[in-house]
């Protein structure tokens, strides 16, 4: 799957977006979550607290419970500041 | 009915004036600019960089838009959002929606800025002398766009 | 800070260029223009005619200005209305507030057009091949212009 | 004084403006409409309902029971419909 990440989450992973391939038990974006933050300490810091994370599947927004597939496109950022 | 993710500056005489042009059914068109603030609190910035997630921007702000098409009897809404670096002065963003009636001109376009604010997928970097900080989103902007939940 | 009554038309994007140019604290600015619709109720109009009382025009709407600066925070306001025969597509009155925050910008733009339309000494007469009628304030107006009682 | 008539109050009356002296004994706004409406048929159809008349004394809004001076400019019209 394509993860894209942006503001300080992209900063504190230091990618823009990466095609990672989780594990089969890895079934929601909650699991997901907590496989990333296993990887290494610049996801860790990203995902540290949670309230300040929202997350799009395939470019809509999703709660933390959602289902992911193999060919989702999944982003991770902080709260929004348009307009 | 028009959204535009733009880097380019916009003309706002221009823009209005073709929502308008040759139409005879609009009695009200409210307009929005938002601009870049030289203060940030209490710091002079020197730049303000508008990060967004291309792919979805666009449909974000679509769906905020034919969500207010469906609240008010709307003749025409536009929505012109810059990303990428602007500085102190600059336009950011321009929201307009026009009706035959006024009220609902005023209320479609401050709800077209409200959620804007807390739902379309843009950040901000303010960059001043003594560094960069990315914006937190204003407890009043929630309040704001809560209004119309 | 102006208020300006007059025959001639006027250009959206020079009159809000000119109240942001070079200001650097301005973080929104609201618009409102308010043109002359083709239909009143069931009736083709052909034009309208609006007639103002011209010694106390400017001094009253310079009073609903005043108020406005005095319940929000604006580093600008502007209105021009129009007076005298319009047709269809015209443009009647602009009205403009800037502020840091834009709550402040929408919200006083909205006193002032509610206030300009109960307390404005203009009436417009509404022409059309059946003749001509003085338009009747109309109920949502007051209630409007109440809610900043 | 004198009288100022806009709008339909205007076309009623069937004139702009005019200079009257109303006798002494007339002293508020609501003796001055009674006297005008007793003037002849175009002012008392201007004021036939006072509820669809709106004063102003020298361009400031008054009620019918604001008192009038001699040098006063005295306007009559219906409600306002700016903007």
């Amino acid at each position: 799957m394509k993860l894209v990440y942006f503001s300080w989450v992209r900063e504190k992973i230091g990618t823009t977006d990466e095609e990672l391939n989780p594990p089969n038990h890895i079934n929601t974006v909650s699991d997901l979550i907590n496989w990333l933050a296993s990887r290494g300490d610049g996801y860790a810091s990203a995902f540290a607290d949670l309230s300040s994370i929202r997350i799009a599947i395939n470019q809509k927004y999703v709660k933390e419970d959602a289902t992911i597939r193999a060919d989702d496109e999944i982003a991770f950022f902080p709260p929004v500041t348009g307009g | 009915m028009a959204v535009r993710i733009q880097l380019e500056n916009f003309q706002i005489g221009a823009e209005l004036n073709a929502i308008t042009n040759g139409r005879h059914n609009i009695g009200g068109l409210c307009s929005f600019v938002g601009l870049v603030r030289e203060m940030a609190g209490n710091e002079n910035i020197t730049s303000m960089t508008l990060e967004h997630y291309p792919s979805m921007t666009e449909k974000a702000i679509m769906e905020i838009e034919a969500e207010a098409q469906n609240r008010w009897p709307l003749e025409a809404t536009l929505i012109i959002h810059r990303y990428g670096k602007l500085k102190p002065g600059d336009q950011i963003v321009l929201v307009a929606a026009a009706s035959s009636h006024r009220e609902a001109a005023f209320k479609a376009c401050n709800f077209l800025i409200d959620w804007l604010k807390t739902k379309a997928p843009f950040w901000k970097l303010e960059e001043s002398f003594k560094g960069s900080r990315w914006v937190n989103p204003r407890g009043t902007d929630d309040e704001a766009a809560a209004r119309w939940d």
